[in-house]
């Protein structure tokens, strides 16, 4: 049984066709990359099985159990944690009040769950940050607060849009490691990113949407050679 | 803390300094509102205290002493109105109190001044409730909102033809509007007169037109409105007029169809309305007519029911001091005081004043009302811009006339 | 029948007058997210503009329109730049209870300065309505309408055809981004403030002959322009233009057919039925 | 500090602040404090933690009063034991009320909430078998109650003002609880972004629920109390958009957020208000006015986050 399994799930936002007929689906210690034109759906699809938005078919079901229809905060429970394209930390809080919010799903009491915050902003290094205001943190070291919040509800899946957006090469290439890292200690990821290199190297398999319909999904290396795909990168007669 | 306690301090300190000014004087405390929407009738009673107390000053006050006269604002406010009632009894040590302008507030009054034991005379507010509640210590001049229609009930009965084959109701929803829409519904019910239409509509309306749509639908041969809010009962009569309803007769109820406003605003439009009210005036009294003219050299404004209620309570309070025995002892003096009115019976340019107990139209049990109250309620009318007793005769100073 | 058609005109008509106020608000709203509480005591000048140069020049209200929207802009633009400036930063509900403050303010001054009587105008032909039909209808009102038609138009003309209109659509949209376009957002924040108080000014001045006027007025008025914006969507003029004329509507009708005691009430269940299915009201879209 | 070394000062303080004067007005003003650090506290709780502005929290009062009220007038039953009633029957009117406003966000959800508190006014207005409607409510007599074999009686002020104390205390100390708990970090969250607070795993829906039943608890006793205190109540007096703006004022000018903001802020402006009524007959309203004006341009974050925010500063030089 697949961790995840997705069939079928589409959304129109009125008239618009935002996302349609995507299936796929997630295996344990899986990393996937979404990947897509501007515009293709990606962040939707997030949206969509964080329960963010409301789908408008289709099926999303977490370990065998439909989580349509769920609140975020009950799938988050379940076990799947995301972070957002642009960030959105708890500005005026610390680092570490971010973080023991989220801790707090899984340790009702103040002192564990600040406990368990501390043990995690160190794995992500972030220690030294802990009692500034989340505010004053890098871009970089903003999106890694938001993935230690997504590691302290402690998620089966993570589901990180655009992890590496507007960071420099060796943030990057770290942001790499700590993908890969995560999966070592036994969370699948969805990712979606558009730089290119980092899916390459990091993902086992890649899904393509193009104007919210999947329109490739394989090896990294057979889905970039896929021919429709370059169509949907570079428009339609170029190739 | 240290912040609290000095705060707490100063505010104490205020009302101490407060509580220090004019010794000797004999103090009437009046609550009114003198800031926010009600403010110009806080003003208007203000200017009429000040008359009468200058005036009863002037010719030597009470026994020798002066009379003095504090207000306390309470912003139309009920929290407020016992906030100012404890400060005047408690701080400026008063030795009674009138005012109120609003039930709501007068209700307020009542209660504090019952409580501490110092009289209270109402001048205005006409809730049924402020002297229908067994408070001994509250007292009121003017007729309870049940009495205002009473004159109305008088002309439809006596005067041959003119029961109404059908009526309209068009009342605010306050108090006063449902206090006095109650109290004629339930007689015109008895003498079975179909109420055609029964409307409520709340206070500072903009558009009276679809309600009197309505009212011209329903086609009555009377129409009578109840507005407490003299813009209401303009821009009402307005748009009856404007819509084209067309009873026999227009008969309004509440201060704002008794007012000079009334015609000035609405011209040939007020010509021949009703105002059926507690008190209209009645400028065949000697005192009356001295009051107006009195006030009209000192203010330059005409005065109505409101500066009457306010001037000639003032002359109640004068009349029973004169007649306590004052010993400087605040608790003994204001049950002297409470004990004087008891007593009272005089003539004031507000009519006939002497309080008891008796039972109003709507079965309320009062304690301390103006046993004249009923005879106080005067139906006039407007004819060429000027409002006319027309019912009953005694203080008719023209003939009635129903619309052709 | 007749009596359908009368509610159906009385609503429009008041419900035009209705929009005009709220127009002002939801514009300063849009561009500034500020939450004008002041905004009914800008109505309340306008009022008293049009009621003094009526009785002591005896000014035409309607002709006084182009003396008071000049000076309610100045006005406005003078209240923005010495008092409100340095509030904005400070978030919605702190400049929220600043304008509050400043109503307050307004009002008592002016219920020192001009007493608390009420007051109204009584031009010659307000007299007896006009009868198209057999449906009355107020001379003054209908001026008024005709005229607030003409402004709204205006108004909008400006907002699509002028460089500073268009300015300030795109503050309204995006501050940010209109402040990288080299948009100089604190004299569009001075103009708009400047355009919603005059707008709120000439609504005074319309309404002058057809309301009463006195220092509080403005409190009656900024509830009901509250659900108007709202409903229509906060920072939309569409929207606050459909808000009042359907608060207008909704009023007039429902206390025909519903009950006159409910009539405030029914525009409050509207409002929160429409916000319910459209969490940003009918025209809203809005930036999160 | 050992750790009941500051409530018990307040405590204290509450205790011995009325036995400082023996002027019956001074204690109805101490009395106006309290009332309204319970007003500014309840407000606090949901519009200052969880940001969730509400423009409506008369209705919570009013619901309080009317309860309280009724159970004496009506049921004949004690109105201590209507004020309980009154602060539970807030709280469960609160629940349908906040999952209907909650739906929306910002400015959207303050009218919302200022519309919902006006219908319950004209309900109130209106359903007269009730609420006796315009009429409104009198206590002409409260029974004598005995307790702990002593008879407290009603017509004095100092009863009523150890009563709002304890009410004024419990605010304090529930809002104190809620800030160092579980639940008032979640508030925080709400407050800072709803969907970040859903992405970590916060039902924001309960937890402004849970802020609003808790806020309107607090407010519906408070309302029980003005019932009992002032002995008069109708819709328009308990049900007022000016009680509600009040609200927010007290906990804005005290500071928000804060377990101390609300009683600061009632002591200024209760001080305040008589201080300038007693200056000026009429006009004082424009000071008032003024006096608001110029707390939101130079303290923003209200007098006691400020002070709080010095003494931060004191201890970290």
């Amino acid at each position: 049984m697949s961790l995840l399994e997705v069939t079928d799930l589409g959304k129109n936002f009125g008239g618009l066709r935002a996302v349609f007929g995507l299936s796929f689906n997630l295996k344990a210690n899986e990393i996937l990359g979404l990947i897509g034109p501007n515009g293709a759906g990606k962040t939707t699809a997030f949206n969509l099985m964080a329960g963010f938005i409301p789908p408008s078919s289709g099926e999303v079901r977490l370990e065998g159990r439909n989580i349509v229809g769920l609140k975020p905060h009950s799938i988050v429970k379940r076990g799947i944690a995301r972070t957002f394209q642009v960030v959105k930390p708890f500005r005026k809080l610390s680092v570490l009040e971010n973080v023991t919010l989220a801790a707090f799903l899984h340790h009702p009491r103040r002192a564990e769950a600040t406990a368990e915050a501390r043990r995690i902003l160190g794995l992500l290094d972030l220690t030294d940050k802990a009692e500034g205001a989340a505010s004053d943190l890098t871009l970089a070291q903003q999106k890694r607060l938001e993935i230690a919040r997504c590691l302290a509800t402690r998620p089966k899946i993570l589901f990180l849009d655009e992890p590496m957006g507007g960071l420099n090469a060796t943030e990057v290439e770290a942001a790499c490691d700590l993908v890969l890292r995560l999966r070592s200690e036994g969370i699948a990821v969805i990712l979606v990113e558009h730089h290119m290199r980092a899916i390459m190297r990091i993902s086992d398999r890649v899904l393509v949407l193009h104007h919210g319909v999947p329109i490739a999904d394989g090896k990294p290396e057979a889905v970039v050679r896929d021919p429709d795909v370059v169509r949907a990168y570079l428009g339609e007669g170029k190739a | 803390m240290k912040q609290m306690l000095r705060c707490l301090l100063a505010a104490s300190l205020t009302v101490i300094s407060s509580a220090a000014l004019a010794e000797d004087a004999l103090k009437i405390g009046a609550p009114q509102p003198m800031t926010g929407a009600d403010a110009p009738f806080g003003d208007k009673f203000k200017k009429a205290y000040s008359m009468a107390i200058e005036e009863i000053n002037a010719k030597g006050g009470v026994n020798g002493r002066k009379i003095e006269i504090v207000i306390e604002d309470h912003q139309a406010k009920n929290p407020l109105a016992a906030t100012v009632a404890e400060k005047l009894i408690t701080e400026d040590k008063v030795l009674i109190l009138t005012g109120g302008r609003a039930s709501g507030q007068a209700i307020e009054i009542a209660s504090v001044a019952q409580r501490l034991k110092t009289p209270y005379l109402v001048d205005h507010p006409s809730a049924d409730a402020v002297t229908a509640k067994g408070w001994d210590w509250v007292f009121r001049q003017n007729p309870p909102g049940s009495i205002y229609p009473e004159a109305f009930h008088k002309f439809i009965t006596e005067v041959p033809g003119a029961m109404p084959k059908s009526v309209a109701v068009v009342y605010d929803n306050t108090l006063f509007g449902k206090t006095i829409a109650a109290a004629t519904i339930a007689f015109l019910k008895s003498k079975n007169v179909p109420i055609v239409a029964d409307e409520a509509y709340p206070v500072n309306t903009l558009d009276f037109k679809p309600i009197m749509t309505k009212v011209k639908a329903a086609n009555p041969d009377y129409l009578l409105m109840m507005a407490v809010a003299t813009t209401d009962a303009i821009l009402m009569t307005r748009h009856a007029k404007e819509i084209g309803v067309t009873p026999r007769a227009f008969v309004g109820f509440g201060g704002g169809f008794g007012v000079g406003d009334f015609a000035t605003q609405l011209g040939p439009l007020s010509e021949k309305v009703f105002s059926s009210a507690s008190w209209s005036g009645n400028p065949n009294d000697p005192l009356t007519a001295a009051f107006y003219k009195n006030y009209q050299a000192k203010y330059g404004l005409h005065p109505h029911e409101h500066e009457v209620e306010g001037y000639s309570v003032i002359y109640v309070i004068a009349d029973a001091l004169k007649r306590a025995k004052l010993t400087g002892n605040l608790e003994a003096d204001r049950d002297a005081i409470r004990q004087a009115l008891l007593t009272t019976d005089m003539q004031t340019a507000f009519g006939k004043t002497k309080f008891g107990n008796w039972t109003g139209p709507n079965g309320d049990q009062y304690t301390n009302q103006n046993i004249y109250s009923p005879e106080h309620s005067v139906l006039a009318q407007w004819r060429n811009g000027q409002l006319l007793n027309v019912y009953p005769k005694d203080n008719a100073e023209t003939a009635y006339a129903f619309p052709e | 029948m007749e009596m359908f058609l009368q509610s159906l005109v009385s609503g429009v008509l008041t419900g035009t007058l209705y929009a005009m106020i709220a127009v002002g608000l939801t514009i300063v709203f849009g561009v500034m997210r500020i939450i004008n509480m002041a905004h009914g005591e800008m109505v309340m000048l306008g009022m008293f503009g049009a009621y003094w140069s009526y009785s002591l020049l005896h000014l035409d209200p309607f002709l006084s329109l182009l003396l008071w929207m000049p000076a309610m802009f100045a006005f406005g633009m003078v209240v923005y730049r010495f008092l409100l400036r340095k509030i904005i930063p400070g978030g919605e509900l702190n400049s929220l209870l600043y304008t509050a403050g400043l109503s307050l303010l307004i009002a008592n001054l002016a219920l020192l300065l001009w007493t608390g009587d009420y007051r109204n105008i009584n031009l010659s032909y307000g007299m007896l309505p006009a009868r198209p039909f057999g449906i009355s209808v107020s001379v003054p009102l209908a001026i008024a309408f005709a005229l607030a038609m003409v402004i709204t138009t205006l108004l909008s003309l400006f907002l699509s055809r002028t460089d500073t209109g268009r300015a300030i659509r795109a503050t309204a949209q995006n501050p940010e981004a209109a402040a990288l376009m080299g948009i100089e957002v604190g004299r569009i924040d001075m103009i708009t403030f400047g355009l919603g108080t005059a707008l709120a000014g000439a609504s005074g001045v319309l309404l002058a002959p057809s309301l009463y006027l006195y220092p509080t007025v403005g409190e009656i008025l900024i509830v009901k322009c509250f659900v108007i914006v709202v409903l229509g969507g906060l920072g939309s003029i569409p929207g606050a233009i459909a808000g009042g004329v359907l608060l207008g509507l909704v009023e007039s009708l429902g206390s025909v057919y519903i009950s006159v005691a409910y009539k405030d009430g029914i525009g409050f269940v509207l409002f929160l039925l429409v916000l319910l299915f459209r969490p940003k009201g009918l025209f809203g879209v809005g930036r999160s | 500090m050992p750790k009941f070394a500051l409530p018990g000062l307040l405590v204290a303080v509450f205790i011995a602040a009325p036995l400082l004067s023996t002027h019956s007005f001074v204690h109805h003003l101490l009395i106006m404090v309290l009332f309204s650090t319970l007003l500014g506290l309840s407000w606090n709780l949901l519009g200052g933690f969880a940001g969730q502005v509400s423009f409506g929290h008369s209705a919570f009062l009013g619901v309080g009063a009317y309860t309280t009220l009724l159970f004496y007038l009506k049921l004949g039953l004690s109105p201590w034991l209507g004020l309980v009633a009154g602060g539970a029957l807030a709280m469960v009117v609160a629940v349908p009320i906040g999952l209907i406003c909650f739906r929306l966000r910002g400015p959207y959800f303050s009218l919302a909430t200022l519309a919902v508190a006006e219908i319950i006014r004209l309900v109130a207005l209106n359903w007269e078998e009730l609420t006796a409607g315009p009429q409104g409510l009198i206590i002409t007599h409260l029974p004598a109650l005995s307790l702990f074999g002593q008879t407290v009686n009603w017509e004095s002020k100092l009863p009523f003002y150890y009563l709002i104390a304890l009410l004024a205390l419990l605010g304090m100390g529930l809002t104190h609880l809620v800030a160092r708990s579980r639940l008032g970090a979640y508030l925080l969250a709400v407050r800072e972004d709803l969907e970040s607070a859903e992405a970590v795993g916060i039902d924001t829906v309960l937890t402004r629920v849970l802020a609003l039943a808790l806020s309107a608890m607090l407010v519906g006793l408070a309302g029980g109390f003005y019932g009992l205190y002032f002995r008069y109540i109708d819709p328009d007096a308990v049900f007022s958009v000016a009680l509600s703006v009040e609200m927010v004022f007290i906990a804005v000018v005290g500071g928000i957020a804060t377990t101390a903001g609300p009683i600061v802020g009632a002591i200024v402006l209760v001080s305040i208000s008589e201080t300038f009524r007693s200056q000026f007959q009429s006009g004082h309203l424009i000071f008032y006015g003024l006096f608001m004006m110029l707390v939101i341009r130079y303290l923003p974050d209200g007098i006691w986050g400020r002070v709080r925010l010095a003494l931060k500063q004191v201890r970290e030089r």
